[in-house]
Order: structure tokens, then C-alpha cells, then sequence
């Protein structure tokens, strides 16, 4: 058997069944119902073997063929129920196939399209607009769903990607202990009396250098005694100033 | 808002100007093209529909889609980064696709986003059958499409469009406009032809 | 991204043309003012750095900040809408402020979501990184929120869960349930996952 073709290669029974008939190079018009489920049945074994978990609406469809198969069996009139004729089963999966085959041809256009669309970016919506957006009103119920959010979250992301490059790349290049010392002193104004070391490695972004340089700093500022510390219980270096 | 605005009649054929009287007593007339760009920029990805568009600047829808029109053609001249496109009646900037390896570099991700196999059949179903249940969109690819549909609206490209009048009130299922951005659609008038194998001379899918 | 880039000398003093080598086999030639005029546009008021352009681009500091001078040149003209200024190094598009007054007009007329964009982004964080604290939010936004975050406490759309273990034991918040409401989400879970921007690889939204 030949069947190196992966399940998840197909998109559902009918697309296998497609696969098959071209493989047969039979049309899709007058295929050999037969050898069309003897194919599909081997195809369903091979992925049992090869034990891939084989979704259920694959063994639907094979019940379907069985059952086109059988009916082909029985004599013409014994298909005439209740006096309702029941169109031909083959009839029946024949334009099953030739639907479903219209709809995946399409979808190489539509990927197309898709593809051509995502090579194309859009503006964020200015933030000057916020000032001309009526007062928040908060009564007004908010009319919102889930994709809001999802693009939002998107452009936060989009802009801390944009942000971080020229953080690590550019300015965040091997700062001195005496600049550190300048920063640090600026940043002490907006500090509360007493605060941790953590609070000062805020703006190190996980930067291992900048810490030790940091850390250096503070050393320098307590010599100075602009700063004092002292470490708590938990071992948290805490600050205070001067 | 304290300026006023010249009304306009409804045959538009040329860039028109505004008079704005503002507070601020300045007095400059500006063409209606650039106004427009400038809105256009100031909403990004939001973009603007012609109606919107037409109340603001106080003109006919006419003479407002001329102006679509107009600033439509010139961005495509290659001089410009960026084009005028109206995807679902939306109108908006986009970058052209030669600044995307630029960007990809600036962001530092060469990735596009691609959909499945799965989430294009699916979608191609529904934008042809709109409206449409989900039994039929199973019956059509002859797998289930429970999750796939949960999928595709979370990410805003089809809706609930009612229910049907089938035993069980199904909900029936069509496009957004998101969907129409996403695939370069004015309409679903623009979707191309669905290929015809209703007889065997059409049929070269045995190649 | 199989795209290949000319390298430019140290002096440049005039429009350059990037040679870009793309799989389809295109070969089109581009001025680099074009591409930075569509790097600035997609990036909005991010902005673009001087240095972050200049490697996009592959030019010297010096060649950029030609490009860009050449460019604020260029947009100071009266037919743009909007101009390329530069604060603290940071290069950015903006709208001019003759324009103001119309878009002012288009946003008292546009029904809006009750939530400005940064509610919006703020609201999103909290989702998708429940519980957080104030300053992971702000790192990730790169503004402050404080007042933003109080704004959403009292909309009842965010709320305090306790505090965290880190220094100064800062107050973590979550969502609430009118914000799930508003959202028409049954449980966070069913928030659609993010593109990820940090692989490389291309990636299939739906599997």
C-alpha cells in the first residue's frame, strides 16, 4: 500500500475522496464506487495501523460508501420506497464532490487575496483623537466584543516590539557608574522616603548589566551617604534617603 | 464648533475649498482633497465610510465619493508609501506591499499571519451562502465546524445574522466587514466566480 | 523575509534607491524617502528613532538624518495634511492643525465604543495578563495609568484582586464581570489568542 499521505494532510473525508478519485485518474463523473471505498477503507486501515487518531467524521463518510456500495447491489426496483424514489446515491455524492471541490478551488484566490492584504499595514488611529471623543460617558453601556480587545492587545504588542530594539540596541549601550549615579540621583526626587532596590532596577528591563551598574551606583551613593539601607527579614535590600 | 462651511452643490468635479471661520480668527481656505487626507491619516486602520465622511465636511455623498475617487487615484502613483483602498465601504490608508519587508525588519518579525486550509474553506462557504446555518456549512465540507465557527468570529470574520426558520431556530452565519478587509473585498459582488465542474470538459482538476 | 538590500556609502546626499530582490521574481526600485515616508505612517505616534531607522534602512546616521530632514522639508508644504516632526529624537507623522476642527466635528458625530482607545488597550492588558499590577501595565503600554486605571475601577470594569508578593505590595487587578458584559465573553478563555510576534516562523492562525 502507498499510502505515505498523512491524514491531517486532508481537510475532511471529502477531501480525501477527491484525492483518491485523482489518484485513480478516474472523473469525478463516473468513478468506480468499488474501488473508491476500497481506497477509502485502506486509506482509513493504513492511519489505524500507523495508529493516528482518526476523526470520527471520516468513519461516517466510510459508513456512507459502504452503504452506496451495498445499495448498488440490490436490483434497481427495491430502491422504489413507499412509491418515493430515492435519487441514485451516487447522484447524490457526486454533487456532494463537485460542491465541495467549487469551494476548495476557491480558496487558493481567497488565500491570495488574504496573503496580498497582510503584506499591507494600516495606521494606529492618532491619540490626539482622545481629546475630541466625547467625555467618556459612563452610562453609556459599552457595545464591545472580544476582537476589540484582541487588537487592541495587538498594538501594545506591535509598539513594545518597536520600543525594545532601540532600548537594547542603542541606548541602553554600557552605561558608566557616574552616569548611573546622575540618573539615579534625578530619579530619587520622585521616590518615596524609603524604597527597595527593586524599585530602582524598574527601568532595567532584565538588562543584567544595567543592574550590576546599578548596584554599583547605589554602593557609591551610600558611601556618599545620600543614601542608607538596611535589609529586612525577607532579605530585601531597602533605601532610604540621606 | 464655532467655524462655518461653505455648502457646496452637488456637482463636484474639482478639488473644492473650505472656508473655515474659526474662533481663533483665522480665515484659510484649505482644499477638500487635503482635508480629507488629513481625517483619512488621523484614523488609521479605523477608517471612514463616505456618509461619515460627507456629514463632516458638509457635501453630497456625490461629491464626496469624487473625492474618494480622486485621492484614490493619485495614491497609487508609486511616489506614494501608502494608498487609498475601500475594502466593505471602508475607507482607509494602507501601506503599499513594497514597504513590507522594511517593516517586517523594523518590527523584527517576518511573519504573516496565514489561515488553514480549514478556515478558508469555511469562509469561502459562508461568503457564497450567506446567510447559513452550520449544518449546512457541515453538510457542504462533511466535517463538524463547531469550534471553527467559534474561531473565526472570536477573530471577527463571520457574525450572527439572526436564526433560521429550521426546527431548532438555528443561528445563520454571514461575513463581516472585517472579512471584506481582510480579503481586499468592496463588496461580495467582488468575490470571484466559484470555478464550474458541472460537466467533464471543465474538468481539469486531473492534471 | 529573502529580500536584498543595497548598501549605501557614507555621504548621501540625494534620493537613494533600494534595491529590493523579492521571492516573486519583481525587481523594483524604490527611493528610500518613500520607504521611511511608509515606515512613519505604519508606526503612527510610536515614531521612529533616528537610529532604529537608519539600521531598517542599512544607511549611516548621517544619510538618515538626511532623509529626514529632506522629508520635514517636504511635508511643511501646505498641500499635505500632516508633517513629519521630530520631539527628542523621535521622528513622527502629525496631523496639521487646520485639519483639528474637522476631525474634532468627526469624532462629536462618530457613535464610539463609550471607551477611548488607551481605555481600550488598558482594558485588554488587564484581560489577557490578569493579575497585574500598575507598573507591569505601564511597561507594556510605556505611559503611566494611573488615573486610567481608577477611571476603569469606577466604570466597575476593572477591579482589585488582592495584592502582590513584590516590593511595596502593589494591588493586582482583573476584570469583573460587567467587563465580561460588555465584552460578551462567558469566561477569559474564550478571549481569541494573540498573534505572536515573537517567532519567526510563519504561523497558522487556525490549525
Amino acid at each position: 500500500m502507498s499510502f505515505r499521505v498523512q491524514i491531517d494532510q486532508f481537510v475532511g473525508p471529502l477531501d480525501l475522496m477527491l484525492h483518491l478519485i485523482r489518484e485513480q485518474q478516474m472523473s469525478i463523473f463516473d468513478f468506480d464506487i468499488d474501488v473508491l471505498t476500497d481506497q477509502y477503507l485502506a486509506y482509513i486501515n493504513e492511519m489505524e495501523d500507523l495508529q493516528l487518531e482518526i476523526e470520527s467524521e471520516y468513519l461516517v463518510e466510510l459508513a456512507t460508501l459502504i452503504e452506496y456500495k451495498s445499495k448498488k447491489l440490490l436490483p434497481k426496483e427495491e430502491t422504489i420506497l413507499d412509491g418515493e424514489y430515492e435519487a441514485d446515491p451516487k447522484e447524490r455524492l457526486i454533487q456532494r464532490l463537485l460542491e465541495y471541490q467549487q469551494y476548495k478551488e476557491i480558496t487558493e484566490q481567497l488565500s491570495d487575496f488574504y496573503h496580498q492584504r497582510n503584506l499591507q499595514m494600516a495606521k494606529p488611529i492618532s491619540m490626539e483623537v482622545d481629546h475630541w471623543i466625547k467625555k467618556d460617558d459612563s452610562t453609556l453601556p459599552i457595545d464591545g466584543n472580544a476582537y476589540d480587545l484582541v487588537k487592541a492587545m495587538y498594538k501594545v504588542l506591535r509598539r513594545m516590539k518597536l520600543s525594545k530594539p532601540i532600548e537594547t540596541k542603542f541606548t541602553q549601550k554600557e552605561i558608566s557608574v557616574d552616569d548611573r549615579i546622575l540618573q539615579l540621583k534625578a530619579r530619587l526626587k520622585d521616590l518615596d522616603e524609603t524604597f527597595t532596590f527593586e524599585t530602582l532596577l524598574e527601568d532595567c528591563n532584565e538588562n543584567l548589566h544595567l543592574a550590576i551598574v546599578t548596584f554599583l551606583a547605589v554602593l557609591d551613593l551610600s558611601r556618599l551617604q545620600i543614601l542608607t539601607f538596611f535589609v529586612d527579614s525577607n532579605e530585601t535590600i531597602w533605601f532610604k534617603r540621606g | 464648533m464655532e467655524y462655518k462651511e461653505y455648502k457646496y452643490g452637488i456637482e463636484v468635479t474639482r478639488p473644492l475649498h473650505i472656508n473655515t471661520v474659526k474662533k481663533v480668527e483665522r480665515k484659510d481656505e484649505y482644499p477638500i482633497d487635503t482635508i480629507v487626507e488629513g481625517l483619512l491619516f488621523i484614523v488609521g486602520d479605523e477608517g471612514l465610510k463616505i456618509e461619515q465622511c460627507a456629514a463632516v465636511m458638509d457635501v453630497t455623498l456625490k461629491g464626496m465619493e469624487e473625492v474618494f475617487s480622486r485621492l484614490m487615484f493619485k495614491y497609487q502613483k508609486e511616489e506614494y508609501a501608502f494608498e487609498l483602498v475601500n475594502y466593505g465601504g471602508n475607507y482607509k490608508f494602507l501601506s503599499k506591499s513594497y514597504i513590507h519587508p522594511f517593516a517586517s525588519k523594523l518590527f523584527q518579525t517576518t511573519k504573516t499571519n496565514a489561515l488553514s486550509q480549514s478556515a478558508l474553506e469555511t469562509l469561502a462557504i459562508v461568503a457564497y451562502r450567506q446567510p447559513i446555518t452550520r449544518v449546512e456549512i457541515e453538510e457542504l465540507r462533511g466535517v463538524g465546524c463547531d469550534m471553527m465557527l467559534r474561531k473565526l468570529q472570536a477573530r471577527n470574520l463571520i457574525q450572527e445574522m439572526g436564526r433560521s426558520d429550521a426546527p431548532g431556530k438555528p443561528f445563520l452565519y454571514g461575513v463581516t466587514e472585517e472579512f471584506m478587509d481582510s480579503f481586499k473585498l468592496i463588496s461580495l459582488d467582488e468575490l470571484p466566480e466559484l470555478p464550474d465542474f458541472s460537466s467533464d470538459e471543465n474538468e481539469n482538476l486531473f492534471e
